[in-house]
This record gives C-alpha cells, structure tokens and sequence, in this order.
C-alpha cells in the first residue's frame, strides 16, 4: 500500500484541492472580528480595573466586576459569550468565542462571572424547568445576579461525590444541612447553585440533588477562609436548617451528579489560562530587560526566554487540539494536561517575577495601595506567587488531572 | 484556523509508515546501521520511487512542489521508525540550500539527478573551532582568475561520506565571525585534495571530518552572490533544524508507545507496572512532553516561509522544546523499561540515542535559548 | 569525623523545642506577627534568662562563647517553630559583627546591653542600587572633624524598626562599587536626620527602609579601620547566611513532618493519600530534601571559621541547596496539602512564605552560584 | 522544662569535656592513613589501568582488574579492604575502609571486585562451612577466581524471589536448569553464586537455595547482552541440566533468601559512588572552564558549580549518616536515598560532559582507541552518557529504592 507514489496523491491535491490545508492563521473574518473585540475592550475597560487584573488579582471586588459585566452586556450580551440569541447571548461560533475570551486576558480584562455566565446559565439551559431558564437566566444575562458554586465539601475534596451536606425533603420545601467549603466570591454572592445530599444509600454518585439557594435565606452563615497570604477569596458556607422550595432544585430528585458531570466539563477549557500567562509574561519580560548583567539579568532573561517558549508549545497545543480533527467537541481528557502544564507555566511565570524583584518582592503590602502604577503591580509580586499556588489545587488538583490522563487518555 | 491533515498528507503518513514497519523493521536497520555507509542503496531507490525525494522540489526539476508540512510527515515517521539515511543530508538540508540559492543551471544539473535518487548532497559547513556560530567560518576560497581554490577544514558534514556533491561554506573575503565574507560552494567528490575522515555516531548515522587542501572549483561552482552565503545557509539551516524537530518529535511518540505498551503488559510483585500509580504520573508527563513536541515542531515548521526573525524564533524555540522534552522523554524511556531498556536488542535505547544527536545538532539547546532573544 | 551533638547540645535544642512548644504556638504567631512590632517582648526577657542572647558572644562581656554550631542548633529550631524575632538581626549578624570588629570599648558599651535583652540592634547594609553587589554604598559619610555626616539610603533592613543602634555602611572615600572605602558606623536610633518606611513581609517579619540625611556621628562610632568595612561585614553577612541556611533547614523539616502526618491520615475515594504512590515518591523527594539542606546548612556552619574563600563557597554552596530545595519542599508541603495547605489557618502556606523570604535574603541562587564560582 | 538555661549547660561543657564535638575532620591518625593510601595508589597504580578508570569505563578487560587487584593484595590484602586479618584481610576499621575506597574513587583506581571480594566473601564468613571458607576465601583474596553473581531472572527483575531457575535434589548434587540475566562479568569469571529456587510451595521467599557453581561446568552458556551504546558487560547464562555438588550449597537448603539480603545489605553503601562522581566533576569542570563565553561557557560553568553544590551536600550527607550518631550501623534505608541522588548527580555530570562537548560528543569511537590521552577521555561521553543510564536501574531500581524509603523511613 506504501507504494502509492507521493506524486499522484500531491499532484491530485495541489491541482484540484489545494494542498496545505493547515494554517495557523485566522481567517480575516475572524481577524476583523478579533481587532472589533479588542478595540472595544481597550476604549472601555475601565482603567481602575483593568490595573486590578494586571496586577494578577483574582479578588476583584463585586461592583468592578458587575460593573464591567454590565458594559459587556451593553454590547449585545458579550457578557455571556457562549449563550445563544435565543438566551441573550451572542450566539457566537466557536472560534469567536475562543478569540473574544483570548483578548479579555491578553488586554487585562477581569474573568467573566464565571459561576452563572459559564456554569450555572449553560446547565439551565440544557436540564432547567421553562420556570427556571424564565427566571434565572435573565439576570445572570444583565449582571444583576451574582451567583457562586456549592460542590466542595470539608471532607470530599477531590472526591466530590462524598459530599455530605443533607436536603431532607419536607413537603414543598428540602431542609439543608451540613456546610460547603471553599465557595469563592460567596461574601459576593446572592444566590448559591449546589449539590446537596437526599439519599445515602447505593452508591455515593447517587442521590445528589441539584439545588438553587437564595444566600439571604434564613440558617446560612459565611466563614471567611484567608489565603495563606492574606486575600479572601473563599468560604466555608454553613447550612442551618435552611428551607429551599422544591421549585429551586434543577433536574430531578437523587439526579444531581449528572448535571455536576455536565456543568464541570463546561469548565474544562478555561483553568489553563494559556492566553493570561502570556500577559503576565509580557509584564516579566519588561521587568527582566531591566536587570543589569551583574545582578544576574541574563539568567532571569534566559528563564524568561525559556518560559516564553514552553508557553508557545502549550498554546500551539491547545490550538491543534481545538483546532484539528473533529474540532472543539473532540477535545477530551486533554483538557486535563492543558490544565496541569498550563497552571504550571502561570505558576512559574509569577515566581520568576517575584524573584527577580529580589528582596523587594517579599515586602507584604495591601491589595489597594495605588492600584494603577506599573511600580504597584510589580510590588505585588511576592502576594501573587503565594495565591496563584492554587492553581494547581482548585479545579481538580493537578495529581487528580494526572490520575484521569493516566486513565482516560493512556488507558492505563 | 486549522491543525487537520489534508486527506493526501494522512495518505502520505501512512504510506511512510507502512514502509518503515515492512522494509525497516528494527533488526534489520541494527545491521544496515552497523556497517558499511549506514543505510540501503535499495532502500533509497524506493524512496525515489515513491516520489519522497522529490516531495520539496519546483516541478520543473522533476519535483512535487510540497509544503514543509510534507517534509515534517515524512521526518516525523522517520523519527517513529528510528530511519537513518542521507533524507535529511541530501534532500531537506542540502538540496532545498541549493534550491533556493542554487542558479537555474546548477539546480538543472544536479537536482533531477537528486529526485531520481543518483546523486547525494551533504553541507559541508561547520568548522572544528566554530562550534556554534555560524560566522565562525576560516576556511577560505582565493579567487584565482576563473577558479576558487579551497583550504581549510569542516567538521562532521554529515553523510558526506556518500555524496557526490558537498555544498562547503568558505570565507572569501573577511575575518572569521564577519557575517560578510562567506560564500557557498559545490564541489564534487571525490575531487583532488580532499580528504574525510569518517565517523559513525551513536545514534548509527555518518559523518566526516573533511579537510580540503588547495582543491579547485571553476567559478561557475560558487552558489548565490559572492560574500553573501550566509542568510541562504542560514534559511536551509532552519529548514533542516525543523526537519529534526519533526523527527525528534515522531521518536518521542514511539517512545511512549512503547513504553506504555511495556507497562500495560510487564508484571512485577504480582501487578502490572501500568497500575503503579507513581509510573503512571511519569508516562503523563511523558505524554504531555510529546504533545509539546510535536506543537513546537509544526509551530517551526509553519514559520519556515515567515519573515527571517519569525523564522528564527519558531525554529529556535522549537529546537529548546526539543531539548527539553526529547532529553527526558528518551531517559524515561529507557528508566520506566527497566533492564531491557538498557539492551541493544531493543530499540528504546535507540531512540534515546538518536533524541541525544539531535539535541547536538544544528545547535543546543544553549544557543537557540539565545538565538531566540535576538533572533 | 564525628556529626553527633553533644548531649550538652542536644539539651538545648530540646529546651528550644519546647519553649517554641509551649510559648509560641501557631495562633500566638499570627497574633503577634500581624501587629506591632512583629514579636513579644517578653519572649524576648526569656530569650534573656535562657541565655540564648549570650550563646555567641565573648564571656567577657556576658556572652557564652557557644560556636557556630549552638547558633545554627537555635536557629534549626526558630526554623521548625517559624518564630520571627530580631533574633537574627540583632544576636547573629549586628552583634556578631560588633563583637568581631568592634574596639574593646564598643563592645563593652553595647554587648552587656544586647545579652540581657535591653538593646537590639540591626544592620543596615543594603541600598535600592546595590541589589546584590556588597560593595554597591552610594551612601556617604563626611568627615567634620570629629563627626561623620552621614547621608544616603538603606533598604530593608531586617527588624530595623525596634533596634536601638544601627550599624550603618557608608562610603568614605572612592565611588559606588569600589571594595575599599566603605565603612561601618553605630548610628542610635531614634537620631535627627534618621527617618524609616517601615514593612511587614510576607513571612511575617519586619524590614525597614532607611533614609540618612545629614546624620551626625562621633568618630568613636566608627567600627573597625576606615575604608576596610567590608571583609568584616562580609564575615558577618556570611554568619547571617549560614543561620538563615539552618532556618531553612528546619523550616524543611518541619514541612516534611506536617505534611507526612496529613499524607498519613487524610484520606479520599475511599483511601488514605499516603497510600498513594505517586505522593509517596514526591514525599521521598522532599525528605531527601531535607537531609541534603540539614548537611548544607552544617557545611556552612562548619566553615565559618575557615579561611575566607572556603567560608565563601561553602556559605553559598548552601544558600544554593536551599534555594533549590527549600522552594521545592514549600511548594510541595502545600500542593500535598491541596486547599488547606492554601488557607491563613495552616501553618504550612507560612512555611512557604518564610523559605521564599530565606531564598530572596542576603543574595539569591543565581548571586551565589556566581560567587560560589568566584569566592 | 526548657528553663534550663543555656548558660549551665554550656559552662559545664567547655570546662569539661569541650564543647563542638562535631568535626568534619579526619583525625590525625587516618589523616596519615589516608595520606599512605594515596600515596601508595598514586605510585602503584598502572598508568594504562588508570586511563581506562578516568574514561568512566566500568567494562574493564579481566586481566587488568586481577593486575590491580593482586598490587593490593601485596600490600597486605589491600583488595579486600573490608576482610578481617583472620581471613587474610587488613582489618580494617569502618573510617579506614571509607578512607581507602574514596582514595581509589579519587586517583581513578578500579572499582573492587565486588563480587567476590564485598559480597561472596563476607557472605561465607558469616554463613559458609569451615570447608567452604577454606576452599574459596584464599582465591577470592588473592585474586585467582573471579566471581560473578546470579540473582535476576527474565521475569524477575525488581522482584527478585520471584525466581524460577530451578535446583532438583539427585543424590549428592542438584542439578540445575534455567537461566540468569543481567550477570555481570559473567564472560569474565571462573565461579558464579547464585539463588535456584528448590521448592515452589509456599511464600516465594521460601525454597530459595544459595549455590556456588563452577562456570566451566558442562550445560552452562553464555548469551553477551550488549548495552544500547554497544558494551558488553552483562549476560543471559543458561544453565542445561548442570550439576552441582551438594556441599556447594551454602547454609541450608531452601533458606537462601536470608543469606541474600545478607548479601545484599553489603552492597548498599557502594551504589552511590559520590567520590567517583567527584573525580568525573573534576574532569568536567576542565572541559567546561576551556569554554568560551560565546559559546555557552556560562552556562556550562554555571551548571557544573550547581551539580557540584548538590554533591557537596550529598557527601556530607553521607558523612552526616555514616559518622552521626550510632555510627555506620545506624544507617539503614537511607541509604537507598544515597542511591537514588547519587546516581541521578553521576549521571547529571556525565550528561554535562557529553553536552559540553558539543557535537563532537556524539561520535561512536571504539573503547581502545588511544586510551590514555586526555582528548580520548571526552571523546567516549557520548557512551558514557549512555551507559551510565543503568545506575539508576541496576541494584535495585530507583524507584524501588524510593518504595523503600516510603515504606521504611517515611512509614506509610
């Protein structure tokens, strides 16, 4: 079979088809569409926020992050990029939605309300009652909702499906109790999506129900869980008694786990954060041309250098993956390597900068203090290394990653 | 944007393949490799037959106009099927040099003759003190009337021993490390005052040390402009370095294959290696290395016509991938098979040889770290 | 060869253990590193009773004439209990440098003050520029007669905010990076002319930027020769590193030990993670961590006295290990933690920040690599 | 408790029995020891011997190493080092044989004959009949019989008493079939002792017999298994119906297992090699200092201090174990840690070596050529590169190592 000469299959193809068909540009409607997103972002991303993300925070506060929701939103539901016309959305491909989220990051716009824009509003959409998607999506839409997510549990951390916390059935309402940990952006939060247990017998997948539960209600305390540096991102969010109408539980009854399955797999592609990584290299790139040669200059360029090309490997990888055969749908369990290598290059980006700061880096100063001044970002090198250690935690740890590479993709 | 095969490339890919696991089964390349000038006559007339040696040739000379993605197909099952040969000597680096800076009349004399697989190139470039600049060239060609007369030394042209025609850099004007100076040269072999001493190297491929002493060429030899060489080795070098990438990279595949085939079947304490949990985390890492790999590769390979810093930095950060990954891709290999993996018998230390020769080649990992910041 | 502690040794390490045991332990931390002054004075009296501030210094004076070993014994255990306090600042690097290059009378008007606990002191050596290079003093200090003026400014100087005398470095003649010329002074503090913007770090601890503007000393206040400051602050800075080293040390250990208790009982899908293999084999890593930087830090210590390029490669041979294994181990003790190991609650995150704080104190990897190379 | 002050028990201390007992010196007298030994190696050693050892060749020809070997022994058993006086040895103490083996790393003396000289011998001291000791000791000190060892099998590498070579009892011999492989020097040896599995009931530890079989022994062949780079060092030995006398059994039938993790234990101290990877940095660094800067120089320097650093640590970490408290007895599953870092840093600095060389690295010259000069030395770090790769397989790979460690130091 071998012995089908090169010739007559190139000559076939260059003739009547055209040959290279890979290319790793984008086509000009695409670019256009590209230079249209980052024009907008760039005359109105509001300067006191874009300096937040540029300073690496992940803690922005609510208001900045609702308020730039709102200007997305303005713009035809960008806010939810990947919600169909029908929802509000921009009812964008696949392509445009992959380049919208690459500018944000490149130009330092925050992260999309992730919980509801990217979780909650898909999940609705697909298992949601009519009543629900009437209620709910609407103010996930404009920004008025801030939702967060209740799935970990104090003693199911990666093993998610040991969760514990109790809804007991009790006429037309459950009854939760029990506590969720590590909720980010809960002190922000009005409503809390989560899974709740209603049955203890079987197996452990089973009988976990999908709950929507207003924050404001009655029995629901916060306890706030400092990052080891300092900033406040997540909680523990205690359940007492808490009464939930039967209408606010999404799909059926013991079902939840199969909805998680599907809102979790949503979050698959964003935790590399490839297209940040190269904006926080860019800022290490300017503070490492700075450096003298005798105060180790080279060795922090050539790491940076180094760094740089193993990001460029990542992000073509990612591309094929997206890109090559059978598109975005047949991206699998790659997503997990994508996650591991890319939270290690971010990892390391943020060390390298706080390193090359030298004993300035270690000065621990306040989240506020003038935001805005390049001096300021850099002066929060030291914070940022120590939070961004999560990254390779939250999301599925990266050992958890590995496991399900190991399993999935090695078949091993 | 689109990373998919074109129907005819997949055709291509798996005809390369077939090929390999018919005609060059890994018994039979440890005896061609062993002996002899390293690899099959037979062989290479196959190749020519199947049009391989024409793949990156102007139809004019009886070529097929193909892509550098071609060249990356054929390189990357070449890397799979551990080939060693005069492919990358004759055709991706020296005949695409002479193709791009040759004149319309050296490339009708010598390239048909190349696709029909009867004559072999090899460059002849670097130097013994070179070592990694380009410029760092003291061999000189003296102009005498309508001859060059050629002295001075290269080290480890690889394949030289089989060619026919070398391509030899030589600094007619200047000093060694000027960027001007350098002209490109065909000599044909033998030819009277050269004279090569021959290497095999551990990855089981050839090359010489050449020395040339008063050797004439006529003036119709010289390739391009007189004192302006540089940039056309430079492009063919590049060409060549992504060629490797794209080899390294297919040897790193193979790599893994084999390994993970290895611990899905190697019992020891009563389970299979596959099952320990620190083994497996290792072949993920292996994996990801060679899905970095092969992106850098095509990452190098799609910048081949850019403008020359794009060029530059593609290749040169391909090439510290490579490095990076193909090093401990190879050391795992060997590491996670155990005892075996340290034997001839089995190609897993092979392919760790021949990632080693390809880090080496066309510059470490080193250079090209600094050659991508000032491309 | 012998590495045994004595049991006069081992007796004090235990007496450390316990204090920091019973009088310091995590909560009492966080309460006292959030505010003030960053530490407790009255720890600071027991550290007094206990003889702790007397261990390095010359009978004569009060001290106990302990070596480097009790220094690097106290510090290990700082290092496992994470206590922050001018310990360093004051008892091993000023008040080793006064007590070596200090006049007889210096000595005996500060060191009887500084073992009962009365006065602290610090150095402040470091300025914005100079960044790693020791002779990098822009700051200058006149002669008037019988004062220097002093003016210029000193960054970060550890616990700078509680001393009560300062040992300032101040160019008395040549420029910027000459090694001659520069001189060491005990400036008082508070002093007209002296002003400080004082930080907390991240690990918790408290540095100083100090700006000089025309700061009056007496001539009796100059340390040692003038112009040759140097070679002793050198000595000094290295004693400073190899108790950092031994902080770091055990710092590691104490990393290991917390995070093989919770590997040990902690458990998911049905299973404890300390039967998981892949944690074991990193787990073995960071203890083989551990030794590597406990044999570091002793190789310091044990060369403190030796001549000054053997004490120069052996302190930055061990400020290298550290670095390479100190930010390894952190990272490692909180990824094996996973979300508790990220939270204020956990000591672990703050065992991170204090090896990261080790790392970026009294030159970093790539300062000492060179000046290993170079001592 | 810790109110004891320090004051009390340092004044006790410096006045009475001094105080820093720790010394990272020799004592004068194996200062002298150390001092003769290198003397004596420095004028005894062979050139041409020396040569081959400096070129990291571990496949010395047999006749040099029996040269060595007997220059030792003239000197008053010097090749057995760790062999009391009764058996002919020097009798050494622990500092003393630490002191000799660490000169002969350093001045490229060949490595002992391990197998009989560290691992047969003591084995038959401490297990062996009178007859036995009698009849083998004497050559094995005197360097008349050399010995090769025969524990792994096909399918038992790692797991080792999972052996399957069989010894059928018939009269007074057993009678042998199967094979061994990865026998070392096996092509080189007279004698070869191994375990054969006489029983197959019961723990496969149990029905293990050691025995001492003569290589000319009729039904036994050798298959050479080349390395990967072409040595040969170790083979496949096939043993067809062999016979074996009875009284070369050593110890009891079926209980060979204990005699071998006897045996075994002896051979933990020496895989890590540090002072033989001392003298190969020593040999790096001259490469690497003749380097240009444009070139890469830097960071060649730059990597050869950092691999040195590391072994600094780990040689004093060896000496931490070996001369703390306890003394050489108390180091138990440490050890495997001096194996794991040891050989990963030989192989690190054979690495550098073969990279530092550039392509000339990779040319395959045969062993013999010009043994001797300086330049052939580097010429061969392409296959020592290669070569060196199975130390971290061979003894017991590194990862088993590491499951020791896990399991015996770290206790989980």
């Amino acid at each position: 079979m071998y012995s089908v000469p090169a010739a007559s299959l190139l000559r076939f193809a260059r003739r009547d088809i055209g040959l290279a068909a890979m290319n790793k540009s984008w086509s000009p409607e695409i670019e256009a569409f590209r230079r249209e997103v980052r024009d907008f972002i760039r005359t109105h991303l509001p300067d006191d926020i874009r300096c937040q993300v540029a300073e690496e925070r992940m803690d922005l506060p609510r208001e900045d992050l609702i308020r730039w929701h709102k200007i997305l939103h303005e713009q035809g539901g960008w806010g939810c990029p990947g919600w169909p016309v029908e929802h509000g959305g921009p009812g964008w491909n696949f392509e445009q939605q992959y380049v919208f989220e690459r500018e944000l990051a490149l130009n330092d716009a925050p992260r999309l309300m992730i919980y509801g824009v990217g979780m909650l509003g898909p999940t609705l959409m697909e298992f949601g009652s009519d009543e629900q998607k009437r209620r709910f999506l609407p103010p996930i839409l404009r920004g008025d909702v801030y939702w967060c997510q209740g799935f970990s549990e104090p003693n199911a951390g990666s093993d998610l499906a040991a969760l514990k916390c109790r809804a007991d059935r009790d006429g037309d309402d459950y009854i939760v109790n029990g506590s969720k940990i590590w909720t980010s952006d809960a002190h922000h939060a009005d409503w809390i999506f989560g899974l709740y247990r209603t049955a203890s017998d079987g197996k452990k997948q089973h009988g976990i129900t999908f709950l929507l539960i207003d924050l404001d209600s009655p029995g629901i305390t916060l306890r706030p869980l400092l990052m080891f540096e300092g900033t406040h991102e997540v909680n523990q969010v205690f359940f007492d008694n808490v009464r939930v109408p039967v209408t606010h539980r999404v799909g059926e009854e013991h079902r939840g786990w199969t909805y998680a399955k599907y809102l979790l797999g949503l979050e698959r592609f964003g935790t590399a954060e490839i297209s940040r990584s190269m904006a926080s290299l860019g800022r290490l790139k300017t503070l490492v041309a700075e450096i003298a040669a005798d105060a180790g200059g080279a060795y922090y360029r050539d790491a940076a250098a180094n760094v740089e090309i193993e990001l460029r490997a990542l992000e073509l990888t990612e591309r094929r993956l997206l890109f090559g055969p059978g598109g975005p749908d047949a991206m699998g369990p790659e997503a997990s390597m994508l996650k591991v290598r890319g939270t290690e290059l971010q990892q390391c980006i943020l060390e390298l900068t706080m390193e090359a700061m030298g004993p300035a880096g270690q000065i621990d100063r306040p989240r506020d203090a003038q935001p805005g001044s390049n001096r300021t970002q850099l002066e929060q090198a030291g914070r940022n290394y120590f939070n961004y250690r999560k990254t390779s935690i939250y999301s599925g740890s990266n050992e958890i990653q590995k496991n399900i590479i190991a399993k999935a993709v090695l078949g091993l | 944007m689109n990373f998919q095969f074109s129907d005819e490339q997949t055709l291509i890919r798996d005809s390369i393949s077939r090929f390999l696991a018919d005609e060059y089964a890994f018994d039979r390349r440890l005896t061609l490799t062993a002996d002899g000038l390293g690899y099959s006559d037979v062989h290479w007339q196959q190749f020519a037959e199947l049009g391989w040696l024409a793949l990156p040739f102007a139809e004019q000379y009886g070529g097929l106009d193909a892509t550098p993605v071609e060249t990356m197909i054929i390189m990357e099952q070449f890397g799979r099927g551990l080939m060693v040969s005069p492919y990358l000597s004759t055709i991706v680096f020296a005949g695409q040099l002479l193709a791009n800076a040759g004149s319309e009349e050296q490339c009708e004399t010598i390239l048909p003759d190349v696709i029909t697989g009867d004559r072999l190139l090899a460059c002849a470039y670097a130097e013994p003190q070179s070592r990694r600049a380009l410029s760092g060239v003291s061999t000189r060609a003296e102009r005498d009337g309508d001859i060059f007369v050629i002295n001075g030394d290269k080290s480890l042209a690889i394949y030289a021993e089989c060619a026919h025609t070398l391509i030899v850099s030589a600094r007619t004007s200047g000093v060694d490390h000027d960027a001007h100076g350098v002209s490109l040269f065909l000599v044909d072999t033998p030819t009277a005052g050269i004279s090569m001493t021959h290497h095999r190297t551990h990855d089981g491929s050839r090359a010489s040390d050449i020395t040339l002493h008063n050797v004439t060429v006529s003036a119709d030899k010289l390739i391009g402009e007189l004192d302006n060489g540089l940039p056309a080795l430079d492009f063919a070098i590049d060409v060549a370095t992504a060629a490797v990438c794209a080899e390294a990279s297919g040897a790193m595949w193979a790599v893994y294959e084999q390994t993970l085939a290895y611990l899905k079947t190697r019992e020891q304490f009563g389970q299979t290696l596959g099952s320990l949990q620190a083994l497996q985390h290792r072949l993920v890492d292996v994996y990801t290395s060679c899905e970095l790999a092969q992106s850098a590769a095509l990452d190098a390979t799609l910048h081949l016509g850019a403008d020359p810093a794009a060029r530059r930095r593609a290749v040169s950060a391909a090439k510290v991938t490579i490095a990076n990954h193909g090093k401990t891709v190879g050391q795992e290999g060997v590491q996670l098979h155990g005892g075996v993996g340290m034997t001839m018998e089995l190609p897993i230390g092979h392919y760790l040889k021949r990632l080693t020769a390809i880090n080496a080649a066309f510059g470490d990992a080193n250079y090209h770290l600094r050659r991508y910041q000032n491309p």
